[in-house]
């Protein structure tokens, strides 16, 4: 195992599951891409974003422009902005139901709906087969979320196939974000490659069924990506926003709160009021996980943007999660009720997946953690986030006091 | 009629796929068995596993690596480049799954130890790696580890001119990861017009590999990063080169390795 | 206007035609499948699955329209547990300012229950100008919602390449509407003639609205549904004891939530329909001003089929609940819609006939007929 | 996939990578037993005979396993034997690779140099005789070579060519004995039919 690195200018290091390569003054490539955010000129990218879409206009009205995936919460809001009200384009909403979903999620998504006008239509996968999934990836590779992150990838292509609709357009490229796997100008596009290598922790849909589980092809089928000659056939394209347009979530967030009504939520695993308030599971039994088995949770990724788009310094950002890296999942008795686990089932197969690098068992039941945080050098006293970085929370997760999982809401008024 | 090829790079280093830029800056890609297992239903003509880091590893061949391809099922040939330091590594490699290795330091170190690989493996499965640049109008070829450039030796020469290596992978290495970088220069001053190259570094424009591709020397062009951008870009690339002797590209309909039968 | 003789449905419903002895086509329909060997019907339909094969890689075998009420639940039911038959259910969802929380819950139910769903829903403002032009012209806000509705299901069984859409009951058979008449009872792919499909997009586009506002509101042609080989089944005809209480029972023993609200307020005897919205009971109630009859006496009517109620006992309930209507959501209605309470009473006078109807002096509507007898 | 699952055995006599051609037949939906137990590969429905790299070396392998009478005795038997690449080459009766050296003689003909070129690398399309059943759907498609000498054969037992300067052998058939000079398990979906056709062809003839 390659020796432990820590970037210099943020919180990632060399063992980041997208990988991060660091350079020779100790600075990483996602912070190298970031600088980018204040290099280029973002007015001519926005040009090249109107002529790279020109030709998916459509002038018949026959049909939609593009597809839009959404959900109750990440930058949904914004991106519907930038395409119909920046853009002026018709896009046709999509959104697979990932079931963990939060009341506020749902109000969110119908605010959505409202504001901006649109057609969505919404997938919802068997509860039978999508349990089946998720007790399979959480036994077999620590995951409670790939069916979310298969769903939510593969619905908009396959609808783009379904309903000849080519152009894609998604929000911010997270490899690009978080590790600087490209550079903007790139331009780099949706592929089936990078959503099983990252999205899907390298496991298509058709690799989950082995011959010493039950899953069935037919439990499976719905998360294939469609076949190389559909693809070319419609000549679909998925398109990054956040290639064209420089991408700043607190921001953003914050336009949409003020202007289209997004509401937002705390949480005690992180500072970040803003993103994942439609999701029960995301901020806690999923970042308990992903504290298992790389050692670093979703806080350390608010921090790292943070820290980069200047708003926090790196011993602020350390600060920050340190206190809330180990704060208690709170959520788990909706998972355990949902999926039909006992607390004591759901605590031993978490244990499983933590990562010996990182979790030391010093006594049965009592684990030591010696995460990236603990390496990561200095942090600063105080840990409350300076005023450049206060997220507001204007609302809660159970929003109209449903303090559970609905699979299909009103969210209004 | 035999075809030229279109290769497919996938640089690693520390066990990760990556992007490589001049060969100094690198950024993340993935895990390379999912690029290879991609480039092979892409139907890229050959691909080529370039592991950059081996001598920090302690040297030798990533056979791990190149079981876990072979493992998936790779149904395209195989090119394995990456701490090859003896005949015994090089018979290692090829057990492990690769078609034929690439050397590049050894030739450095021993070409005539190079050649003797020809003899357990044949000459056909074996390729010099030459990065070479353009210094004083003259060919540079680099040792990647001091970096330094120095005119092509006489010793490597002889090994070439012997028919003990069937191809050079000849690699503008300062231009690659730079669009349109790749500089022909380096096919020019290229001394030995009758051993088969294979062009690689900067070549991202259909526009370049068809010139490339045109000269009869040239049996194949690789690229690497500019794969990674697009979906399709093989097919893609392979469709704007019509009229060249290249295998036809194909979008396969259901995915054959994995169709349930 | 003249009734059925045995039962009490006025002639006044759109497409339809009474016998000569004075009887309506449902209650024909009624009498014609007593005889019926519904075994042989069920064979038919087990044949007919068993004909389809499955294209590799696809695991849906049909389409349904559902909307999480009672006839959908209960067909989605029999047909995946009874044939094994794994459908793909479609459902056209109601913008979130109409859609109840019942309909809600009745819509995860039919998830939780363990079927694929797929929810199409409209622009929700498009949708809420499209429903007050419709009732200022139609003074009906449900023409453009309805042609939505039929055309979510084809539109997605031609994207999604499933070419058998299972249908719930016969307009022709057990409503009347003649239009609809397939070559078989069970044939439905003249169901684009229903009386509310055949007005098509013209009025929405003369409305103002963009042909590209108002895609989920395109029925597809004909030639599409040869060019798939798109067939339409009724399950009506296959399951002998449809009926609107009985599909209720079924589904409210598979978790149905039903209204709690009484017949004074909607004219749902039951309260098992109109689950997912509160509009449907203004528009039964505007209905019964057009035409002289409302829910209760589709309620009513199936009773006295069924030889559960008597002629006269249906006199009395439809002549007390027919119009009924709850001003509460008569005003939620009009807020929705963006119109006072009293332009709505002014586009439902100007609609109500007048050879049925008289309206007095402060705008109280009363009967000029009378009902079990006509005029 | 038609028919019942096959089993088919490579022979492992230590020359080159097995894996692929195992995982080729495997994702055919066939059984394969990688081994030099000739019990196993007498049981065998078919045979494959990989290789990769010198004649010499790897006759001089089978010998060490007592390989090469086995072989010659199953063929002559009339179980079907499949030659790969370097496989093909052993069936010869001769090859001049190096130094002469004997072959297992089941196909007539010798190995020698490529004419007017030292190797064949890369996809090439190969011609075949109409008359052949397995490979005649494969005419004209594209599959990988990667070898430096080539099987001269008289007229009646090759079934097909390719070009360089000028034609050559690259698949010869004696009976049920079929030798491929290009490598079916590295050429996609090209190579992944021709292996099919060819040996449940073989198998079911």
């Amino acid at each position: 195992m390659a020796a432990l690195m820590h970037c210099r200018r943020c919180l990632y290091t060399s063992a980041h599951p997208l990988g991060l390569m660091l350079d020779a003054e100790g600075i990483c490539s996602g912070c190298r891409v970031h600088e980018e955010k204040d290099r280029l000129d973002w007015a001519e990218r926005w040009q090249r974003l109107e002529s790279l879409l020109a030709p998916y206009r459509s002038r018949s009205g026959e049909t939609y422009d593009c597809i839009v995936p959404v959900s109750g919460a990440g930058d949904s809001h914004y991106i519907v902005h930038l395409v119909k009200q920046r853009l002026g384009l018709n896009p046709l909403l999509v959104t697979y139901n990932k079931y963990f979903n939060t009341s506020l999620g749902i109000r969110n998504l119908a605010n959505l709906r409202i504001r901006f006008d649109c057609d969505l239509i919404q997938q919802n996968v068997n509860p039978h087969a999508v349990k089946k999934i998720t007790r399979a990836t959480l036994r077999d590779f620590g995951s409670d979320y790939w069916h979310c992150l298969a769903g939510q990838t593969v619905f908009p292509v396959q609808t783009a196939v379904r309903y000849r609709i080519p152009l894609i357009l998604w929000g911010a490229h997270q490899g690009l974000e978080q590790v600087g796997m490209y550079s903007h100008e790139d331009e780099v596009e949706m592929t089936r490659r990078h959503r099983q290598d990252h999205d899907l922790m390298g496991r298509e849909a058709d690799d989950l069924p082995t011959m010493f589980d039950t899953l069935k092809e037919s439990d499976i089928w719905q998360y294939r990506y469609p076949d190389d000659a559909a693809l070319s056939a419609i000549g679909v394209r998925g398109v990054y926003l956040g290639n064209y347009v420089r991408w700043d979530p607190k921001a953003q967030h914050e336009q949409m709160i003020e202007r289209c009504g997004y509401r937002t939520a705390a949480f005690a695993r992180t500072f970040d009021t803003y993103d994942h308030v439609d999701c029960w599971n995301y901020m806690d039994l999923h970042d308990v996980l992903k504290l298992h088995k790389h050692g670093y949770s979703k806080v350390t990724d608010h921090a790292c943007r943070e820290i980069r788009h200047g708003r926090l310094t790196r011993a602020q950002g350390l600060a920050l999660v340190r206190r809330h890296e180990q704060a208690a999942p709170q959520h788990l008795d909706k998972f355990c009720e949902w999926l039909g686990l006992d607390r004591s089932g759901l605590g031993f197969l978490l244990d499983r997946h933590r990562n010996p690098r990182w979790w030391r068992e010093a006594e049965t039941g009592r684990w030591a953690f010696a995460g990236a945080s603990t390496t990561a050098g200095e942090a600063a006293g105080v840990t409350m986030p300076p005023a450049s970085a206060v997220f507001e929370a204007n609302d809660v997760l159970a929003h109209d006091g449903i303090d559970g999982y609905i699979t299909i809401g009103k969210g209004h008024p | 009629m035999l075809e030229k090829r279109l290769i497919g790079v996938i640089t690693v280093k520390d066990g990760w796929a990556v992007q490589s830029i001049g060969y100094r800056r690198h950024r993340p890609l993935g895990r390379p068995e999912v690029i290879a297992e991609n480039l092979d239903r892409w139907g890229v003509d050959e691909i080529l596993l370039q592991c950059i880091d081996r001598d920090a590893q302690g040297g030798g061949p990533d056979l791990a690596l190149l079981e876990r391809l072979c493992r998936r099922g790779l149904s395209t040939p195989l090119v394995y480049t990456g701490g090859v330091r003896s005949v015994s590594d090089g018979v290692r490699a090829v057990q492990a799954g690769a078609e034929r290795i690439g050397i590049d330091a050894l030739l450095h170190d021993d070409p005539h130890l190079a050649a003797e690989l020809a003899e357990p493996l044949g000459a056909q499965a074996l390729i010099a790696v030459l990065p070479l640049s353009v210094h004083n109008g003259a060919l540079a070829w680099l040792d990647h580890r001091s970096r330094l450039s120095t005119p092509l030796a006489p010793a490597l020469l002889d090994v070439l001119a012997s028919g003990a290596i069937s191809e050079v992978l000849l690699v503008d290495w300062q231009h690659e990861g730079v669009h349109e970088g790749f500089d022909e220069r380096l096919l020019a001053l290229w001394p030995m017009p009758t051993l088969p190259l294979i062009a690689f570094g900067g070549l991202s424009e259909p526009s370049q590999l068809r010139g490339v591709l045109e000269r009869p020397n040239v049996v194949a062009a690789a690229v690497g990063n500019f794969l990674n951008h697009r979906e399709h870009a093989v097919q893609r690339l392979k469709q704007s080169l019509a009229g060249l002797p290249l295998r036809a590209a194909t979008h396969a309909p259901l995915d054959p390795a994995r169709a349930w039968s | 206007m003249r009734y059925c003789l045995r039962c009490l449905q006025p002639d006044t419903r759109p497409n339809t035609r009474f016998s000569d002895a004075g009887i309506c086509p449902a209650c024909d329909y009624v009498d014609a499948v007593r005889g019926v060997d519904w075994q042989e019907r069920i064979d038919i339909l087990t044949d007919l699955f068993a004909s389809r094969r499955r294209k590799p890689g696809q695991f849906h075998d049909c389409i349904i329209g559902v909307s999480g009420g009672k006839d959908s639940t209960r067909q989605a039911l029999w047909v995946r547990d009874k044939f094994d038959v794994n459908p793909l259910l479609v459902c056209l969802g109601y913008p979130p300012e109409q859609a109840t929380d019942r309909g809600m819950h009745n819509l995860s139910n039919l998830i939780d229950l363990g079927f694929d769903v797929l929810v199409s829903q409209p622009a929700p403002a498009t949708w809420r100008t499209l429903k007050r032009q419709g009732f200022e012209r139609f003074t009906n806000s449900f023409r453009s919602t309805e042609l939505a509705l039929f055309s979510a299901v084809p539109q997605i069984a031609l994207r999604y390449g499933i070419d058998l859409i299972l249908w719930g009951e016969n307009p022709a058979l057990q409503l009347g509407d003649l239009k609809t008449l397939g070559k078989t009872g069970y044939d439905g792919n003249n169901l684009r003639h229903m009386n509310t499909l055949s007005s098509g997009l013209q009025w929405m586009l003369d409305a103002g609205h963009e042909r590209r506002q108002l895609l989920p509101y395109v029925y597809p042609q004909p030639e599409e549904f040869d060019a798939l080989g798109l067939q339409i089944i009724y399950l009506g005809w296959f399951l002998g004891d449809w009926s609107l209480v009985n599909n209720a029972m079924h589904s409210c023993a598979q978790g149905l939530e039903i209204r709690t609200d009484g017949v004074a307020d909607t004219g749902d005897l039951f309260g098992v329909t109109a689950l997912d919205e509160d509009f449907t009971p203004i528009n039964q109630m505007i209905k019964y001003f057009k035409f002289g009859f409302g829910r209760t006496t589709d309620y009513v009517n199936e009773e006295i089929r069924l030889g559960r109620m008597s002629r006269e006992r249906g006199i009395e309930l439809v002549e007390q609940h027919d119009h009924a209507c709850s001003p509460d959501y008569i005003a939620r209605y009009c807020d929705y819609l963006g119109i006072g309470v009293d332009a709505f009473w002014r586009q439902v006078h100007a609609a109500t006939n007048r050879t049925l109807f008289d309206i007095d002096g402060d705008g109280r509507i009363h009967r000029r007929f009378q009902v079990g007898v006509g005029l | 996939m038609s028919g019942a699952r096959l089993t088919i055995g490579v022979v492992d006599y230590g020359a080159g990578n097995l894996a692929s051609v195992a995982r080729a037949i495997t994702g055919l939906g066939h059984r394969c037993r990688v081994t030099r137990d000739t019990e196993t590969l007498a049981a065998a429905d078919a045979i494959v005979l990989p290789g990769v790299g010198a004649f010499p070396a790897a006759m001089a392998s089978l010998h060490e396993h007592g390989l090469v009478d086995f072989l010659r005795q199953q063929a002559r038997s009339g179980q079907p034997l499949i030659g790969i690449c370097l496989g093909m080459q052993l069936l010869a009766d001769m090859s001049l690779e190096h130094r002469l050296t004997a072959g297992l003689g089941l196909i007539p003909g010798r190995v020698r140099p490529l004419a007017g070129a030292r190797w064949h690398i890369g996809w090439n399309t190969i011609e075949i005789d109409p008359e052949d059943a397995l490979l005649s759907p494969s005419d004209g498609q594209s599959l990988y070579f990667n070898h430096a000498y080539a099987f001269d054969t008289p007229p009646p037992y090759c079934i097909g060519v390719s070009r360089l300067a000028d034609a050559f052998t690259v698949a010869v058939r004696r009976g049920k004995v079929v030798g491929l000079q290009f490598h079916p398990e590295k050429s996609q979906l090209a190579g992944r039919l021709l292996l099919k056709n060819v040996i449940e062809g073989l198998c079911r003839a």
